[in-house]
C-alpha cells in the first residue's frame, strides 16, 4: 500500500546437487549419444521457473525468492538454487 | 480404536485406506480433509497415496504445507502412530517428519507391479508382532519412489534400526534385480527416530482382500492394533 | 452473397451447406454464429457420414439404462447399480504431441463418465502405431503410454485392459481409443438435458485459453494473421481429479439439472447440445467466462477447447450450495448465463448479441450424407490370394516359427507398457493386465465383477470389413466370455479414412453391418461410441479400425478365470478347428504377405461357444482359459504355459488331419470361435460330454507338465526361451 | 582428431510456449499463495539442463547444442528453447 512496488522477472534454476545421482542427465546423455552427438560427455537435468514478482526493490525481491526457493521450489536435502532478478517491468 | 486417513487434494489412494480399514480390519475409519486443522480424536493416522497437488514441483512438496500438517506434526510428535504411504511418505519426507527423500525412479517411468518386502524391524506400531525378515507381497505404483539418503543419513539409520522395509526377493535377500526403483540400500520404508512414524511406497491398503492378489497389506494395518493394546496395558 | 470460398474452408462448411444455413437462419450467419455451425455441422460433432449408418446398430436391450445420444452409455448391473462406459479417440491431438494428445484423450472420456454421475472405476486404452523399427514411431508409442499413464494414474483411476496393434499405415496416424468404465446408482444417473427456464448455466474448472481451436473451423473473425490456431492443448490430470470429486458431490445435491463436458468445440457445443436435447434455449454472455489469456474475442471462448472444464445447470436456489462445494475443492467458477424458454442458443458478448439461433438448427439441421459405396479392386484381388499355394512348414521349423511369433509386436507381451499404468488403485482390480483374455473388476459393496476389453483386428477389416467388423464383436464379447462374465453391451469407436472416397466408405459401411450382426445374435447391444474419420497420410487411409470395448457381467467375482495353465491340468480346444491362414499374423510375419479371406465365423456358434466357456468357469471345472487370435493356437498355448510358469505335452494330430495335413494351419491358423482351457485332471471327460451337448466340438489336446512345450511328433521347446522371447517382443 | 576441441559448458534453458497452458506453473503459483507470497502474480515452470560439450569453438557448440534442442532436448511443438555457452573450460 504505502511504498511503491515494481514488477520484477526472476528465474530461478535448480539443480541436483554435485553428488546426487541424476538419472534423467544420464538419460538424456545417451539419448544424444544414440543421435552421434558423442562430444557431450555430461548433462544434468534441473528446473527453470520464470517468476512474477512485486516487490519494492530489486534486493528485495531478490530476498523474497531465495526466501520461496528454501521453503518451496527446492528439495534442500538434494537440490541446490540459484536465482537471478531481471529488469524490473513497467507496472 | 479409529483411524483417520488425511486426505488432500489429489490425493486418490484414500478410498483404499478406507476401505482397508473398514472391510479389511473391521475398524473405525473417517477421512480428514486437509483444509481442517485438528486431528482430535483418531488413534492413528494415515496419509495416503495419489497425486496431492499434481505432484507439481515434486511429489509431496506442496502439501506438506496444507493446513492439517501442523496437527499431524503434534500427533507425531506425541508419540501417536503416523503411516505415510507412497505420496504418504513423500509428503512425510517433505516435511521432516521422516528423514531422507524420493527422487524419481531411475527408469524414469511410473512402475505398478507386485513386490516382496522384507521387515526389518519390529520396533514402529506398524510392524509390532511381525517376525523381524517376515516377507510381505504389495503392490507397489509410483513414478518417484527412488529412496535417497546420503552415507551419514545412511549410516543413521541402520545405528538407530529405522531401516524398516527393504526391497528383497521371495526368499528375503535383497538383490539389484529385487530394488524396482533405484532405491538406496533397496530401502522400501523409514521410521522417524522413535519409530512411531513411518513411511513406505509400497501399498499395503491395496493388499486387503484375497481377491485383489492378496491381503499381507493387513497385517501391518493390523499391528498398529496389537500396539495399542499392548501400550495400553504397559500404561 | 459475400462469404468467400476462403472462409467456408476455413469453417469447413461447403457452399450448399452454407446456403442450407443461410436459408434457415433467413439471413446470413454472424462471424460467431457461422464459427458455431462449422463446429456443430463438422464430422466430429455432427456425425455427417457415420449417422445414416449407425442407426443400424441394435442399442436396446431390458439391461441398457442410457442407449446412445448421451455423454456415455449406461447398462444395469444389479444391486440398483449401472455400469456407464465410452469409448473415444483422441489420434488427431496424438499425433502432433503424443504425451498431451493421449492424455487429454483420457481427460475427455473420462469427464463423459463423470458427467453421467458414474464414479470412473476403469480405464482401458487401444491403440495402433506404425512399425517401431522407425524412431519416430517409437517416439509417438512412448509419448502416447506416457500419457495415457500420466493422467490416468493421477486421477487413480486404474488402466485395467486395452490392445495395441502395429501396421504400417499408422505410421503418421496414429489410433489413440481411450475408454472409460464408471460405476452409477440408478437413480443418480445424469443427462445432459437443460430444463427449467430460470435455471443457471456455470462453467467450472480451468479457465478459457486459445488452445485447440482447430485449424479447420477456425474463422478468423477480427485478424486473420493473427491466428492462434492449433495451440496444442495441455492437461492438467490435478485439476480433473478436482472436477471429478466435486461434481460426484455435487450430484448428491438436489440442485444439478444437467451436466455436460467441454470437449470437443467447447462451449459451443457443450450449450447447443443441453439446449437442444433439454428442447429448451440457453443465453450466456462470454464476458463471464474466465480467460487464461487478455484479449480473446468471442470465436475464441466460443470454441476453445480448454480442457477440465464442465457446465453445470444448476437451480437458482442452489447457487450458494454449489459454490460452497466448488469452493471447498479450490475449483473457479462462473455463472454464465441462464436456461430460457426460447429454444434459441443466444451468446452475448458484454450484452451485445453476438450469435442468436435455435438450438435444433446446430443438432438437428446438421446434413447427413450417403457416399457412393465401391469396394477397392485391390482389396478384392487381396483377399482372393489362396495361402495353402504356399510351402507348409518343416517339423524343424516349428520352434523358429512360434519363436517369431512370439516376438512379433503384434504378439508379443504388453507388460512393458502396462506397468506404467497404475492398475491397483481403487483396489478392486481382480484380473490385472496381461493376467487374462479381458481385466475383472470388482464392484465394491456386491460380489459381482465387472469384465472389460477392447478389440479389433484391423487387418481382417480391411480384408473383408464385413467379416473383419464381425470379428471385432466377437473377438471382444469371447475375451470377456473367457473371464466367466457375460458380456452385456459394448462401445465403439469407428476409426477410418476419408468417407468421401467411395472404398473407404465401403469399409465402413460394410464394418458397421458386420458389427451390427454380430452385435445382434451375441446379445450385446451398442450404448455408446465414436467415430474418427479423415485418418489418412499422403492421401492413404490408415487400415479400418472399428474397435470394440466390450463389458460384462460376473454373477460371483471369486470365479473369475486367467490364462495360466497349472501343471497337471490337461489342455482342450473348444470351438472351430478348421483354420486359415488367411489375414494371419503367420502370414504377415513368415511370408511378409497381408492376405487372403479372414476365418469365417458364425456369431450364433460364436455365441453357443462363449455361452459353454461362462458355464465351465462358473461350476469351476476349468481353472485356465484362453481365445485363439493373432497367431493361432500355439501361440495361445505358448501364453497359457507361460503364464503358468509350466510346460505341456500337445498332440496336433487330429487338428492336422482337418487342416489338410498342414503344420503351418494347424499351428499358427487363425479361426473364429476358439478356446483353449485348462481343466484338472478328471474333468476332461466332463467338458467333452458338455461341449457336446452345447454342439461345440472339442479336441483333447494333452498335458500340462514339465518344463518344455513338446509337440509330439514334431519339436520339443523350452518353455523358458518362448516367455524370453514373447516378454522381450516390445523390446527390440 | 584434427582440430583441437574445448570443453564448453552449455546452459539450456526450456520453457512451453507462451499460449500452452501451463498448470504446473499455475498450481505452484497457488502453493506460493498459500504461503503467503502473493506478490508472485505468475509462474511458468520449465527445465534447465547443463550440458559438457566439446568444441572447436563458441560457435560451434553454439550450433551443435541448438540442433540438439531442436532434435531431443526441445519438444517444440509446445516449448522453446535457448541456449548460453558459458567460458570454455580447461580440458
Ligand atoms: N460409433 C457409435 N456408436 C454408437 N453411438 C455413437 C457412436 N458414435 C457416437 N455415438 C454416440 O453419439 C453421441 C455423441 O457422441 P460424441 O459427439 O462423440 O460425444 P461427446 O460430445 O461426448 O464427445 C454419444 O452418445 C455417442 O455415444
Ligand atoms: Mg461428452
Amino acid at each position: 500500500m504505502t511504498a511503491a512496488k515494481r514488477q520484477f522477472h526472476a528465474d530461478v534454476f535448480i539443480t541436483l546437487k554435485r553428488l546426487v545421482n541424476d538419472p534423467e542427465g544420464i538419460e538424456i546423455r545417451n539419448g544424444l549419444h544414440n543421435l552421434g552427438y558423442d562430444d557431450v560427455s555430461e548433462v544434468r537435468a534441473g528446473k527453470y521457473m520464470q517468476l512474477q514478482v512485486e516487490a519494492a526493490n530489486e534486493d528485495e525481491a531478490l530476498a523474497s525468492v531465495n526466501e520461496m526457493c528454501e521453503r518451496l521450489l527446492c528439495n534442500t536435502v538434494i537440490e541446490e538454487f540459484r536465482v537471478s532478478i531481471l529488469e524490473p517491468q513497467a507496472t | 480404536m479409529k483411524f483417520g486417513v488425511v486426505t488432500f487434494p489429489g490425493s486418490n489412494g484414500d478410498h483404499d485406506a478406507l476401505s482397508a480399514v473398514e472391510y479389511g480390519l473391521g475398524e473405525e475409519v473417517a477421512p480428514v480433509w486437509h483444509k481442517s486443522t485438528s486431528v482430535d480424536g483418531f488413534d492413528a493416522l494415515l496419509v495416503p497415496g495419489g497425486f496431492s497437488y499434481g505432484d507439481y514441483l515434486r511429489g509431496g512438496a506442496i502439501a506438506r504445507f496444507s493446513p492439517i500438517m501442523g496437527a499431524v506434526a503434534e500427533f507425531a510428535a506425541a508419540g501417536k502412530p503416523v503411516l505415510g504411504i507412497c505420496n504418504g511418505f513423500q509428503i512425510l519426507t517433505e516435511a521432516g517428519l521422516l528423514p531422507g527423500t524420493l527422487m524419481k525412479n531411475p527408469s524414469l517411468s511410473f512402475v505398478c507391479d507386485w513386490v516382496d518386502v522384507r521387515v526389518d524391524s519390529d520396533r514402529t506400531p506398524f510392524t509390532r508382532g511381525i517376525d523381524i525378515g517376515t516377507v510381505l507381497r504389495l503392490p507397489i505404483a509410483h513414478g518417484q519412489g527412488s529412496y535417497y539418503i546420503d552415507t551419514d543419513g545412511l549410516d543413521e539409520l541402520k545405528r538407530n534400526e529405522q531401516i524398516i522395509f527393504t526391497y528383497t526377493d521371495r526368499a528375503g535377500v535383497e538383490t539389484p534385480e529385487s530394488n524396482p526403483n533405484g532405491s538406496v540400500a533397496n530401502i522400501a520404508g523409514v521410521s522417524n527416530g522413535p519409530g512411531n512414524v513411518v513411511g513406505l511406497m509400497p501399498h499395503p491398503e491395496r493388499a486387503f482382500d484375497a481377491v485383489l492378489g492378496g491381503d499381507d497389506g493387513l497385517r501391518l494395518l493390523g499391528a498398529v492394533l496389537g500396539a495399542a493394546t499392548k501400550e495400553a496395558i504397559t500404561a | 452473397m459475400t462469404i468467400t470460398e476462403q472462409a467456408l474452408r476455413e469453417v469447413a462448411l461447403s457452399r450448399p451447406e452454407y446456403d442450407q444455413i443461410v436459408e434457415l437462419l433467413g439471413r446470413e450467419p454472424t462471424p460467431v454464429e457461422l464459427g458455431m455451425f462449422g463446429a456443430m455441422w463438422s464430422e466430429h460433432c455432427g456425425y455427417k457420414h457415420s449417422r445414416p449408418l449407425l442407426s443400424k446398430f441394435p442399442t436396446e436391450s431390458p439391461r441398457v439404462l442410457q442407449g446412445p445420444g448421451e455423454n456415455a452409455g449406461v447398462v444395469d448391473i444389479g444391486d440398483g447399480l449401472g455400469a456407464a462406459f465410452k469409448i473415444e479417440s483422441h489420434n488427431h491431438p496424438s499425433a502432433i504431441e503424443p504425451y498431451q494428445g493421449a492424455a487429454t484423450g483420457v481427460g475427455g472420456i473420462v469427464r463423459d463418465v463423470f458427467t453421467m454421475g458414474a464414479r470412473p472405476v476403469a480405464l482401458l486404452d487401444s491403440l495402433h502405431f506404425g512399425p517401431q523399427s522407425s524412431p519416430r514411431n517409437r517416439y509417438l508409442l512412448s509419448g502416447v503410454v506416457g500419457g495415457i499413464g500420466g493422467y490416468g494414474n493421477c486421477l487413480g483411476i486404474p488402466t485395467v485392459a486395452g490392445d495395441i496393434f502395429f501396421a504400417d499405415s499408422y505410421s503418421a496416424n496414429p489410433l489413440v481409443n481411450a475408454m472409460c468404465v464408471g460405476v452409477v446408482r440408478h437413480e443418480m444417473i445424469m443427462r445432459a438435458r437443460a430444463s427449467g427456464p430460470g435455471n443457471l448455466v456455470v462453467v467450472v474448472g480451468a479457465d478459457t485459453g486459445r488452445d485447440g481451436i482447430h485449424g479447420a473451423t477456425f474463422a478468423s473473425v477480427d485478424n486473420p494473421e493473427d491466428s492462434h490456431r492449433g495451440v496444442v492443448q495441455v492437461g492438467n490430470p490435478f485439476l480433473e481429479k478436482l472436477l471429478l470429486e466435486a461434481c460426484l458431490e455435487l450430484l448428491e445435491t438436489d440442485y444439478v439439472v444437467a451436466m455436460q463436458d467441454l470437449g470437443a468445440a467447447g462451449l459451443t457445443s457443450s450449450i447447443v447440445e443441453c439446449a437442444s436435447s433439454g428442447g429448451v434455449g440457453i443465453e450466456i454472455d462470454i464476458a463471464k467466462v474466465s480467460r487464461r489469456e487478455a484479449a480473446m474475442n468471442a470465436y475464441e471462448v466460443m470454441l476453445s477447447e480448454s480442457q477440465e472444464r464442465m457446465l453445470v445447470i444448476i437451480r437458482e436456489d442452489g447457487l450458494d450450495a454449489v459454490r460452497e462445494i466448488f469452493d471447498r475443492w479450490d475449483l473457479h467458477s462462473d455463472v454464465v448465463g441462464t436456461v430460457t424458454d426460447d429454444g434459441m442458443v443466444r451468446i452475448l458478448e458484454d450484452g451485445e448479441i453476438v450469435a442468436n439461433v435455435p438450438a435444433t438448427y446446430y443438432t438437428d439441421e446438421c446434413p447427413t450424407y450417403v457416399r457412393p459405396s465401391i469396394e477397392n479392386p485391390d482389396t478384392i484381388e487381396l483377399r482372393a490370394f489362396d495361402p495353402d499355394v504356399l510351402q507348409d512348414l518343416a517339423h524343424d521349423e516349428l520352434e523358429s516359427a512360434l519363436l517369431e511369433l512370439l516376438r512379433s509386436h503384434n504378439v508379443c507381451s504388453r507388460e512393458r507398457v502396462t506397468r506404467t499404468y497404475d492398475h491397483t488403485i481403487l483396489s478392486n482390480t481382480v484380473v490385472p493386465p496381461i493376467a487374462g483374455d479381458a481385466a475383472v473388476i470388482r464392484i465394491k459393496g456386491t460380489g459381482r465383477g465387472l469384465a472389460m476389453k477392447t478389440d479389433c483386428n484391423p487387418r481382417y477389416v480391411f480384408l473383408n470389413p464385413r467379416k473383419g467388423g464381425m470379428h471385432a464383436v466377437a473377438e471382444a464379447a469371447r475375451n470377456v466370455a473367457c473371464t466367466g462374465a457375460t458380456p452385456v453391451a459394448m462401445t465403439n469407436c469407428l476409426n477410418f479414412g476419408n468417407p468421401e472416397k467411395p472404398d473407404v466408405y465401403f469399409q465402413l459401411e460394410q464394418a458397421v453391418s458386420g458389427m451390427a450382426d454380430a452385435a445382434r445374435s451375441l446379445s450385446t447391444p451398442i450404448v455408446s461410441g465414436n467415430v474418427s474419420l479423415y485418418n489418412e497420410t499422403n492421401g492413404v487411409p490408415v487400415l479400418p479400425t472399428p474397435v470394440v470395448g466390450m463389458i460384462g457381467v460376473l454373477e460371483d467375482v471369486g470365479r473369475s478365470c486367467g490364462m495360466a495353465a497349472s501343471a497337471g491340468d490337461e489342455l482342450l480346444l473348444l470351438g472351430t478347428q478348421v483354420a486359415t491362414l488367411g489375414a494371419s499374423e503367420y502370414l504377415a510375419v513368415r511370408h511378409t504377405t497381408i492376405a487372403g479371406d479372414p476365418p469365417d465365423i458364425d456369431p450364433d456358434f460364436e455365441g453357443r461357444l462363449q455361452e459353454l466357456v461362462i458355464g465351465l468357469i462358473e461350476q469351476g471345472i476349468v481353472t485356465g482359459t484362453h481365445d485363439t487370435s493373432e497367431g493361432g493356437l500355439l501361440v495361445s498355448i505358448s501364453e497359457m504355459l507361460i503364464a503358468g510358469g509350466t510346460g505341456a505335452t500337445i498332440d496336433l494330430q487330429a487338428l492336422l488331419e482337418v487342416n489338410g495335413g498342414r503344420l503351418d494351419r494347424a499351428a499358427f491358423g487363425e479361426a473364429a470361435s476358439r478356446v483353449v482351457v485348462s481343466a484338472p485332471v478328471g474333468m476332461a471327460d466332463e467338458i467333452v460330454a458338455k461341449a457336446r451337448a452345447a454342439d461345440v466340438p472339442v479336441v483333447r489336446l494333452g498335458q500340462v507338465e514339465g518344463p518344455t512345450l513338446n509337440v509330439l511328433g514334431v519339436s520339443q521347446m523350452q518353455v523358458s526361451e518362448l516367455a524370453g522371447a514373447w516378454r522381450g517382443g516390445l523390446d527390440d
